[in-house]
């Protein structure tokens, strides 16, 4: 319940963060919304030296539409996502995870940022974000650079971000029309990690074949995982029932869940399939408009 | 909370000269990520520690290596190392066995078994992680030792003192450790590189 | 039958709002932890990491070498005063800190005081204990194997086995089942949990060097009896402690042993001379203070092939953990666990539990229940329903064929208990009735006919509550009485105060509303207290459903003494003869002349400045109550449940209540408690379980995996209710605020059972989760 | 670790003190501002006891450092009550009896606030939702979601009226 010491630094600008960083090097953490942080902290789990408050810059808690992109400010948070009517109507799957991440009080501050950041596997916003094939902005001393989601997971608790970088930006391609998108958790009670969740978001053309999908796991390996077969098996596919029970099928067959309090790993892996027919037939039907 | 994790590889090296580093204690060790020999208790026995860290979370571990079996005739061996967080919030041990195979070819499989057993705070709290990271964990370490079997140049034990902060063991038996500094640098480098990659920063 | 008092009175059948809630809305509360005084500093427990270890040496310095730290306790300190170990409240000793080895993960090892909690959490850090780690026992069922390490090295008996206890006829038991044509056999879990409040344990020691007497602000269900255990344990003179226990966030149980930390905090502050708070986190709490349950049971039930039940046999495994620290003042070693015949007539019965000793936390206590009475409860209920799928009956049909019939109360069961009244079918045809069950038969058979999955669960136990009579219960030799002393001021405003202590079950108000009915005092001018040992009089305490039963009783009683006085007072008063006189609530009339009456606001003023010659002065009395038997209250629960196929997911759709807890004080509270106890219900049922892998870690032991349904989680209850009074109680109450807890598990169990039963399943245990329900619905084929 | 100062309107105060970084929040109200309204019934952010509201967003105080609060407006249960009325809230949660031990009280009224204030009539599985961040182990929740409700109605006639 009581953390151990350290020291606090509240920059205002991106470049004093990262100067701090950069100072301070292993021993540093950036606190965005904290509420992954500082449980650990109280569990005397973490014991960074040096905490770095990002809270106070600005121009980072921005939802918008740009050059093609969806935009949303490392410091945009949990309960903003959920409010903003740009992304109940455009980016269900967005949606969806906002609303089942901890509990309201948590989403109060949390931000999508740290939900990427933190290299949880069991985080909701990764799966969602494989799925949309989103990109992750990174401001580090060498100045931004854009990290694609599929090479930012690189192992547990590990992204592709260097110690002095700081994750800026999310952007997600806006999808064309015809495109639908869902995320389902399947948790022991609110507040709790996924037992198992599944993200998917497709475009369909004009009679319904799938153009576009992709396919989102969390907590159902050491990374957020990608469900490329099952992504494969339905490329120009139509979206019939066989079609997506093939699909989850297949995502069953590349998640690599491990046995836990929520579960035997074979549950999980029936989970798995249960949650990605679900998410495709309601992505599906929201494609459809 | 008990986890059993198994990893198999071969090499291009002839078994025997396999074995002669599988059963080298210090070079086992050494293969350890984030581990550090301090002290040789007998040429079966060594005190050091071990730091795991997953994302924010760091724990050190102080304990002890015993080589419960090294039979040379069947090429298996087993080894125990047992430690203590240092913050006194639990304890984290594994009984590792190694089984050699000579292959066809003139190369040799390796079998692994490696039985992780973490107790305390971090296996209350880290339930839903442990298996995965101690796979990660025993994963480098069989990667570790492939890249040994590798590089005939620098002997194995080069690799124990090469870890940061490493007492240089008092050698227990007469071969000499003496890699160039230049070596040690690199390698220091490349575990630390390794490190971040694997841990590194997350907000 | 009861005189209804008005409005203003706010007698017996009122839904009066409740008095306490003021100062509660407005975080005005005092909680033990809100308790601030000059110089206080703050413990802090350091706990072992390991289930079973040798300590080999504890190191202070770096600890006591850290700025604000002010003293650090060890076992061995302890020893030198005698206090490294204490009594538990069932014939057991418990350590207070370690001295030699741990037995149990988060076991209590040093004591910290530091000037700040921040302070003390460091420093606690900083002692280093070196642990040999031992083997470990975790399953009860090879505690008593050859191999199994003995646990308790400092008993006479090297064993692990703590207790055999058996009640019934064995042989007549046996003979007779095995001529049953019919038999039932059911193996069930009940699995360790916990009571969890919401605000942990703690406390405020404070002793004053100056006047040598000892203040303790304590989480207490039971504060005159700690008082006494304080002083036996502590050599302190009992006059020279004080208890004081504040507002109480919770209880359910968990708040009525005497846990290591208390002590701990007492002995700092005699130490140092200042106020020492110790308040443990919640994972301390749910690894270290009192568990419940942890029953292994096995039943059988013999029954004649038109499902008339006959005999009852019960085996039963009780894991008690480190220490034999069931707080139960019952005589027997598993409470009352004997009323697992129920709510049915069985002719024969036998009942045998064995309790061991594995390196858990110790405990076993009453969580929201009557010492093991949810355990029977769950038992019976589920084997009846097992008998019921064998018999391939509706099980309703059977449990209204096998009641104990209405005019056979009072009623002696096979197993010792006279239960005082009772009419089981009655509740269980309301309960069918609200719950519209053909219809829902109706609609499960479609359901089903479709593939779908739909469960109906019915529970119709009978609880045993209220704690004493004397002649069965004590605590430490003191017998379970409770009481009650009534003051009325001049005024006729009046103070009354008792020996239990509320945790939110709302006495305040409620045992206001007892004394206004008595004395037709309006209930608004009644101040009810409790929880201070110097000002209360000496009870035993609020659990086990027994306030009402007793405490409420002692305070009709005491009311009843001031009434006789005050018509004595009246008589003068109006100068007729007390044979005249006629009560209402509220005032004394000479019998056929109108008009001529006293209140009893007038007669409590003239008890201090008209006292009738010969009459002592003053309007007060005390009375301390020990029942003639315990309460029966009873019900039949019927939980509805729809399955999620693809997930395992259990959703209840509805659940019915239909208690019986004989004629009730206050309406709107007693609904509150079901409501409450219905929530804990659903939470053992479908997501509790404080679980210990291997080596003994505690799995479970926080609120990320210890699962407390929250709001939406939890669906609308539905209750309704019968009332067949207590024949023994002074106005017919009995408890009722555990039924709840004690009655729901068997039915979210039996409906889920139910939903899969054409599947062939008879039985899932606690908690049945949808992982649990999955993987039979694999086996089965249902799903792919 | 050095002590930093920190400011805060708590409740319409200004209050200040100097608190090591590390000190959360909760910590700084209950025990350095001394309002004990504010409660903690957990170690791992699972309850919503110490449910306060900072800068008009319902938080965890035991999830914040008291530094991240500089300068920021605090509203605690002790700050509900206006002009010596009870908020509608309070009112109800006495009314409907959705209290018992009263420990989860002050966090749940704040997080029903927090609710209102962007969802002025909401649905019953809308208020469960809004306030599944706060544990209650007496009530069942059902005479908390009653309380919420008959507030919600008063709050609009009041808003009518005004």
């Amino acid at each position: 319940m009581i953390p151990p010491p350290f020291e606090y630094a509240r920059p205002t600008t991106i470049s004093d963060a990262i100067a701090l960083l950069q100072q301070h090097g292993e021993d540093a953490k950036v606190l965005s919304g904290g509420q992954s942080l500082i449980p650990m902290m109280k569990l005397r789990l973490a014991r960074p030296a040096f905490l770095i408050d990002i809270n106070s810059i600005q121009g980072l808690a921005g939802i918008h539409e740009e050059g093609g992109y969806l935009k949303i400010g490392g410091l945009v948070r949990e309960a903003d996502i959920e409010s903003s009517e740009l992304i109940r109507s455009k980016y269900p799957a967005i949606h969806d995870t906002a609303r089942v991440i901890a509990d309201p009080l948590v989403r109060s501050l949390a931000t999508a940022g740290g939900n990427l950041a933190h290299g949880d596997p069991a985080n909701d916003h990764p799966a969602t974000m494989l799925a949309l094939g989103a990109e992750v902005v990174a401001t580090g001393p060498n100045g931004v650079r854009v990290i694609p989601i599929d090479s930012f997971f690189v192992s547990i608790f590990t992204t592709a971000l260097e110690p002095a970088e700081i994750l800026t930006e999310i952007r997600i391609p806006i999808p064309p029309p015809n495109s639908g998108g869902a995320y389902f958790k399947l948790e022991r009670k609110v507040g709790d990690f996924a037992t198992a969740g599944v993200a998917a978001q497709i475009t369909v053309d004009g009679n319904g074949a799938c153009q576009r999908v992709g396919i989102g796991l969390t907590n159902v390996g050491p990374t957020p995982l990608r469900a490329k077969k099952a992504e494969e098996s339905l490329r120009g596919k139509k979206l019939d029932s066989a079609a997506i029970s093939q699909a989850a099928e297949l995502t069953a067959g590349e998640s690599q869940p491990s046995s836990d309090l929520r579960g035997p790993a074979e549950y999980k892996r029936g989970m798995v399939k249960e949650l990605t027919r679900r998410a495709l037939t309601r992505a599906l039907e929201r494609a459809r408009g | 909370m008990p986890v059993r994790i198994e990893k198999a590889f071969q090499v291009q090296q002839p078994i025997d000269k396999v074995w002669g580093l599988l059963s080298d204690p210090r070079n086992v060790a050494g293969c350890v990520p984030g581990a550090q020999i301090t002290e040789a208790v007998d040429d079966r026995t060594f005190k050091g520690s071990v730091s795991v860290k997953v994302g924010p979370s760091v724990t050190n571990y102080k304990g002890d290596v015993h080589f419960e079996r090294l039979d040379a005739a069947a090429h298996e061996m087993e080894l125990v190392g047992r430690g203590q967080d240092v913050k006194g919030r639990g304890s984290a041990s594994m009984k590792m066995t190694g089984r050699l195979r000579s292959l066809p070819d003139g190369g040799t499989e390796v079998e692994t078994v490696a039985e992780v057993n973490v107790v305390g705070i971090l296996a209350q709290f880290g339930g839903r992680v442990i298996h995965d990271v101690s796979d990660i964990m025993f994963g480098e370490f069989t990667k570790r030792f492939e890249q040994q079997l590798q590089q005939t140049a620098a002997p194995p034990a080069a690799a124990v003192a090469a870890e940061p902060a490493a007492a240089a063991p008092p050698a227990p038996e007469p071969e000499p450790v003496n890699a160039p500094a230049i070596f040690l640098k690199a390698l220091r480098a490349a575990v630390a590189r390794f490190f971040r990659r694997l841990f590194g920063g997350s907000h | 039958m009861i005189a209804k008092t008005s409005p203003e009175i706010g007698g017996l059948g009122h839904s009066v709002k409740r008095k306490e809630d003021l100062r509660l809305i407005q975080g005005k509360g005092t909680f033990v932890d809100d308790v601030r005084l000059p110089e206080m500093v703050y413990g802090q427990v350091v706990r072992s990491p390991f289930a079973h270890a040798r300590i080999k040496n504890v190191n202070i310095e770096n600890a006591m070498a850290l700025p604000g730290v002010l003293a650090v306790i060890t076992g061995k300190d302890l020893e030198k005063a005698g206090l490294a170990w204490m009594p538990t409240l069932f014939h057991d000793k418990q350590m207070v800190l370690a001295v030699d080895k741990v037995l149990f993960q988060a076991q209590e090892v040093a004591f910290v005081v530091a000037e700040d909690r921040y302070t003390a959490a460091d420093a606690a850090e900083l002692v280093e204990v070196d642990y040999e780690e031992l083997p470990v026992l975790v399953d009860p069922h090879r505690a008593t194997d050859p191999d199994a390490p003995i646990l308790r090295e400092d008993r006479e008996e090297k064993t692990n086995h703590i207790f055999h206890w058996e009640v019934g006829d064995r042989k007549a038991t046996d003979q007779a089942l095995e001529q049953s044509p019919v038999k039932a056999r059911v193996d069930a879990v009940f699995q360790r949990c916990h009571p969890a409040p919401l605000e942990t344990c703690g406390c405020v020691a404070d002793f004053n060097t100056a006047t040598g007497r000892l203040t303790v602000w304590l989480t207490s269900q039971a504060p005159h009896a700690h008082r006494t255990l304080f002083a036996i344990v502590g050599g302190i003179p009992e006059n020279n402690i004080r208890v004081i226990s504040p507002d109480i966030g919770g209880g359910f149980g968990n708040k009525v042993p005497i846990y290591p930390g208390y002590v701990c905090a007492v002995v700092a502050s005699l130490k140092l001379g200042r106020p020492v708070k110790w308040i443990e986190t919640r994972s301390e709490n749910l690894q270290s203070t009192g568990f419940a349950r942890d029953y292994h049971m096995t039943a059988e039930i013999g029954a004649d092939r038109d499902g008339t039940v006959k005999t009852l046999r019960v085996k039963t495994l009780a894991d008690h953990g480190a220490f034999n620290a069931a707080a139960q003042p019952s005589k027997f070693p598993a409470g009352l666990f004997s009323v697992c015949t129920g709510s049915y007539d069985f002719k024969k019965a036998f009942c045998e539990v064995d309790g061991v000793y594995t390196n858990k936390a110790p405990g076993g206590i009453a969580y929201r229940c009557s010492f093991r009475v949810t355990e029977a409860a769950y038992l019976i209920e589920r084997a009846m329903d097992v008998l019921a799928l064998q018999l391939k009956v509706d099980p309703a049909e059977l449990r209204l064929k096998n009641f104990i019939p209405s005019d056979r109360f009072p009623y002696q069961s096979p197993l010792g208990w006279n239960y005082d009244s009772g009419d089981y079918a009655a509740a269980m045809n309301r309960a069918l009735e609200i719950a519209g069950y053909k219809e829902l038969r109706k609609e499960q058979a479609e359901k089903r006919a479709k593939g779908e999955l739909m469960g109906i669960g019915i529970s119709s136990f009978t609880e045993i509550v209220g704690a004493g009579p004397a002649h069965t219960f004590d605590i430490a030799g003191i017998k379970m009485f409770d009481s009650c002393e009534i003051r009325v001021h001049p005024t006729g405003k009046a103070i009354a105060r008792f020996g239990t202590k509320s945790q939110g079950q709302g006495h305040e108000t409620a045992f206001g509303q007892i004394v206004a009915q008595e004395l037709g005092i309006p209930v608004a001018d009644i101040t009810v207290e409790e929880g201070d040992t110097d000002t209360a009089p000496y009870g035993l305490g609020t659990y086990a459903s027994r306030s009402t039963p007793t405490a409420g009783a002692a305070g009709a009683m005491a009311a009843r003494k001031i009434r006789d006085k005050a018509k004595k007072i009246a008589a003068y008063l109006l100068e007729a003869s007390e044979e005249d006189l006629e009560w209402e609530p509220g005032k004394f009339s000479v019998k056929g002349v109108p008009g001529r009456s006293k209140t009893i606001q007038e007669i409590a003023f003239a008890a201090y400045t008209n006292i009738p010659p010969g009459l002592e002065a003053g309007l007060e009395a005390v009375h301390y109550y020990d029942p003639p038997n315990l309460t029966f209250p009873f019900g039949t629960y019927i939980a509805v449940v729809d399955i999620d196929k693809g997930t395992g997911e259990i959703k209840t759709r509805r659940f019915i209540a239909v208690d019986d807890c004989g004629n009730i004080i206050n309406p709107m509270i007693v609904e509150g408690q079901i409501h409450g106890g219905l929530t804990e219900g659903l939470g053992i049922a479908f997501m509790q379980l404080i679980d210990y892998d291997e080596s003994g870690n505690v799995q479970g032991g926080n609120f990320m995996d210890y699962l407390v349904p929250t709001a939406v989680e939890t669906p609308r209850w539905e209750t309704g209710k019968t009332c067949t009074p207590s024949p023994h109680h002074p106005f017919g109450a009995k408890g009722v605020g555990e039924s709840p807890n004690v009655g729901s598990p068997a039915a979210f169990v039996n409906a889920v059972v139910d939903a899969l039963a054409h599947l062939g399943v008879t039985h899932i245990d606690m908690p049945v989760t949808p992982w649990k329900v999955w993987q039979i619905l694999k086996q089965k084929g249902v799903v792919d | 670790m050095a002590k930093q100062r920190v400011h805060v309107r708590l409740n319409g105060r200004e209050r200040e003190a100097d608190v090591e970084p590390r000190v959360l929040l909760v910590h700084l109200i209950r025990d350095v501002l001394g309002l004990t309204g504010t409660h903690v019934g957990c170690d791992t952010s699972s309850c919503g006891a110490c449910t306060v509201i900072l800068n008009g967003r319902p938080i965890k105080s035991c999830t914040l450092f008291a530094v991240q609060a500089d300068g920021g407006e605090l509203l605690t249960i002790e700050g509900m009550m206006q002009n010596g009325q009870l908020h509608p809230l309070q009112q109800s949660f006495h009314e409907e009896h959705g209290l018992q031990c009263g420990f989860c009280t002050p966090g749940m009224i704040l997080s029903a606030h927090a609710l209102l204030q962007h969802n002025p009539s909401p649905s019953e599985e809308e208020i469960r939702w809004g306030v599944s961040g706060n544990l209650c182990r007496c009530t069942g929740y059902q005479n908390i979601v009653a309380a919420i409700q008959s507030a919600a109605g008063k709050m609009r006639e009041k808003g009518a009226a005004a």
